[in-house]
């Protein structure tokens, strides 16, 4: 760790990061094993003063939904999800996503658990932020092997919803649907240009000079720390020991 | 009727070999005590819809060689991990899968619940899902102008069994804001229900219980079961046990291990 | 968020002239309140979706010159008899009635709700209501040989408006087993709630209640109405006035009458 | 009055006649304003001991649906639901009814409530009762001016239910979906084959001889007065105070 780098882990900055591109909505959700996200969106929220409104489907107490795990998806059918967070196993630089296997799915070399609510959600969602915190070529890939769900959609599929970003442990892509490639928008503080280029196995676009993703603020990390921590650490006392040093006898 | 059973096996008669079983997923109530006891019997070739995704439950009648077919959204042990005997199983070919997306397992259900032979959905096109689900048809819709829509056929579950809180001696069932189980009840042809406890009096007098409650014209069959999600948890009642999920994770890794599970903790039945 | 409107008016606002309105029917819970704060206001041109049927609510709005279509099942005073105003605009053809039956609101609505352009449903085949509403369309279902099944576009209602027991500051909505109220709330673009009172605590902190709760993001304002269904019921509350509704019956048999009611009922806002 | 008539009400007669019509089955839905087939399915669960389940629309005690309006169809429409009642301002010869109007329906001549729930229920549930009370020429036609529903439909059309029956306030008809034709069963105490015949406004077959429709047993009658009356005045009092003469202040 280099002696000019601010007092935040990496968690942290990436649950900044996650909460500026939440933007000013009306609704997040956040599905289950995502402990980033959730803090994200709580930060979100709590520094909107309760705006967007939360749901974190694995918490009890954060999770307003009263119609059962059908009525995200009926929700976000109704154009009410304006944010959702999804992952892969796999990601390619056309924003495919893989959750289900590598090799012949009947008989699969490698199989994950599976596309949860990938395959809808994406299509849906207005503002899917895609999140994996390992950045390697085994995880950004040229293509994925089983397309859990399609990055983008020909015009005539009705598609409201998409990719509009990909946050990595070592940077911050943006999606840009028209060209269907990711652009690299900024390197988190100790990460390099040739770094990511060395660990990425798809192409993307960039600016000549790429930015540095700012530090979170000095309120965000109060707040994140005060306020969201706690919440979180309701919901994933493990995760939240380590990123944030609190709770959780184990 | 509703029948009030005595013992949990007999409310689980009408779950034979061959069906098509559908079950709710942790977060719903899962009934793990009448999936050990559906492998003491030694229940076969189930065609199991978990309903949007499963833990446990799957990979252990997995492993125990009860299902022919899995038809989900996902399967892992959660924060634990993979599932060991699912992930087996898939690269084997010993089940088949039919994978699917949260939405469509849904709106497939809906269906049934309707009484129509299909639903529509949005999203869907262009996944690799539906390369392996011809039954998935795409119409152009004939609201709009080119504009391609998947179909989904209603899927109709043989029997619907999972856990809730309490039921009455009428068979009304309070599943609280759980609705995928009333989802669950009123796609499948019979239902088996396992709760916490019963209640003595009607569910469906109090209008605020009411809200909550599936009504018994549901349900065949409910067994008393305290604690009958566990090792999973239940909403509101008892969190999921981490320790033993660990432990299954690490035993379960094997055929082995996982055989010294179920030698441990299903072929004996619990104290109660 | 929520509006908690210290007025009806304001909560009111977002009800525009012709816009697509939905209601439910009077065992599920009919701001009368609103409606006539509605008519005061003088609105025009609605399209009233009442699901499935209405009574007074509607016949009131006929009278008062606010509707241009109406969707919906079946409009009468129940057990008093015809809905008089009702009656003589549909004979005269002041307004546009688009008979429909319940099921099919239902699925419309619920088409919505899913965000699907269209569901199917049995039924409805060689009934003439099906021959005044082209866009009822039938196919040959995909998944059947020789098997006609009807398709109904989703209805999308502008605003749902609906009386409910009571609402918390978050602008969650107990509706208990009124799910009737969930489904419009889902399918409408927006909802304005009157209830009988505030209750303090967040409705979802209980898991009882919870489970009777529609949740604050689909609700757009609320208003307190005490007894805001009068001269209607709400179910576990209170009945409906029947002596009242019995002399709205008399006065609106005529145009005159029907006036008189106005002035007397509509055009001066009841006390508190 | 005949003197030879045995002590019981029109009301209670017709509520017997349906209740022996429902049989040995799971569920019996009642609509709205429907106080006879209400009796009748009430007097079915009690002398079954409590089956047939029974759903009074109209009730708050007596309706275990709680999952809105909407749940009777959907549970109709999972073949849960073997009998419902439905009426018409006018029925025909082949079992169609109508509830909407005479004369173009965007200038009626005559306007009644509307549909209701027939054109689902009147496809999916099994046995359906067709009553009307008043039975003349007005109400029963030779052919319907509008169709609310159809009493059966073309072979290739998904139909699991239809009308098994007509009970009216002169007799009993029975319906043949095979020749799409009424047949008299039974003519109810105090009325005439030619009164029949007069007053009903479509042909319909009969046996040489018909029988006179059964009175209600003592023990029907005990059962029906004593424990579904009061249960009835509940949600009926106007009627139950005329059919059974209690409750009701009106």
């Amino acid at each position: 760790m280099s002696s000019a780098r601010p007092e935040y882990g990496e968690e942290e900055l990436l649950a900044s990061v996650m909460a500026d591109l939440i933007g000013d909505v009306r609704l997040v959700a956040v599905g289950a094993a995502s402990p980033i996200p959730a803090t994200a969106a709580l930060l979100a929220r709590e520094r909107g003063g309760g705006r967007p409104r939360v749901s974190l489907l694995q918490s009890r107490k954060h999770n307003f939904f009263t119609d059962g795990g059908v009525e995200l998806f009926d929700c976000a059918g109704q154009g009410r999800v304006d944010v959702f967070f999804l992952s892969g196993a796999q990601i390619d630089g056309e924003a495919n996503i893989n959750l289900v296997c590598i090799g012949d799915p009947s008989r699969p070399t490698v199989r994950f658990p599976g596309s949860f609510g990938s395959a809808y959600l994406y299509y849906v969602v207005p503002k899917v932020i895609l999140f994996r915190t390992e950045h390697s070529r085994r995880t950004l890939v040229p293509k994925v092997d089983f397309i859990s769900a399609p990055g983008t959609s020909p015009d005539n599929v009705y598609r409201p919803g998409g990719p509009v970003a990909l946050v990595t442990g070592r940077c911050l892509f943006s999606f840009e649907r028209r060209k269907r490639r990711f652009r690299l928008e900024s390197i988190h503080p100790g990460h390099t240009l040739a770094e990511i280029e060395e660990h990425t196995g798809f192409a993307f676009d960039r600016a000549d000079e790429v930015a540095v993703t700012p530090a979170p603020s000095a309120e965000t990390l109060r707040i994140m720390r005060e306020v969201v921590a706690p919440e979180v650490a309701e919901i994933y006392p493990h995760f939240a020991a380590k990123a944030f040093r609190i709770g959780a006898a184990a | 009727m509703t029948v009030i059973a005595e013992r949990l096996e007999d409310a689980l008669a009408r779950i034979s070999d061959g069906c098509m079983l559908a079950a709710p997923n942790e977060s719903a109530g899962v009934s793990m005590e009448a999936t050990r006891a559906l492998i003491r019997r030694g229940i076969r070739r189930l065609h199991l819809v978990a309903l949007p995704t499963s833990t446990l439950q799957a990979d252990l009648l997995i492993g125990a060689g009860a299902i022919a077919t899995l038809e989900t959204s996902a399967v892992s042990l959660g924060e634990i991990g993979l599932a060991p005997r699912f992930t087996a199983a898939v690269k084997s070919g010993a089940i088949v899968m039919k994978d699917a997306t949260c939405a469509a397992l849904y709106a497939a259900l809906q269906a049934a619940e309707k009484g129509i032979p299909f639903m529509p959905l949005r999203g869907l096109i262009g996944s690799d899902l539906a390369r392996y689900r011809p039954e998935w048809r795409v119409i152009d819709n004939p609201y709009g102008h080119d504009d391609p829509i998947v179909l989904l056929p209603a899927i109709k579950p043989d029997v619907a069994l999972f856990h809730a809180p309490m039921a009455d001696r009428a068979g009304n069932v309070w599943i609280g804001r759980e609705r995928d189980l009333a989802i669950l009840a009123h796609a499948a042809k019979a239902t088996v229900v396992t709760v916490e406890r019963l209640h003595e009096a009607n569910l469906l007098d109090d209008p605020v219980l009411a809200a909550g409650t599936l009504p018994g014209v549901y349900v065949d069959a409910v067994a008393v079961a305290p604690r009958g999600a566990w090792p999973l948890g239940l909403p509101d009642h008892y969190t999921a046990d981490m320790a033993h999920l660990a432990d299954y994770a690490r035993l379960a890794a094997t055929a082995e291990g996982f055989a010294r599970y179920l030698g441990e903790h299903v072929d004996v039945k619990r104290a109660a």
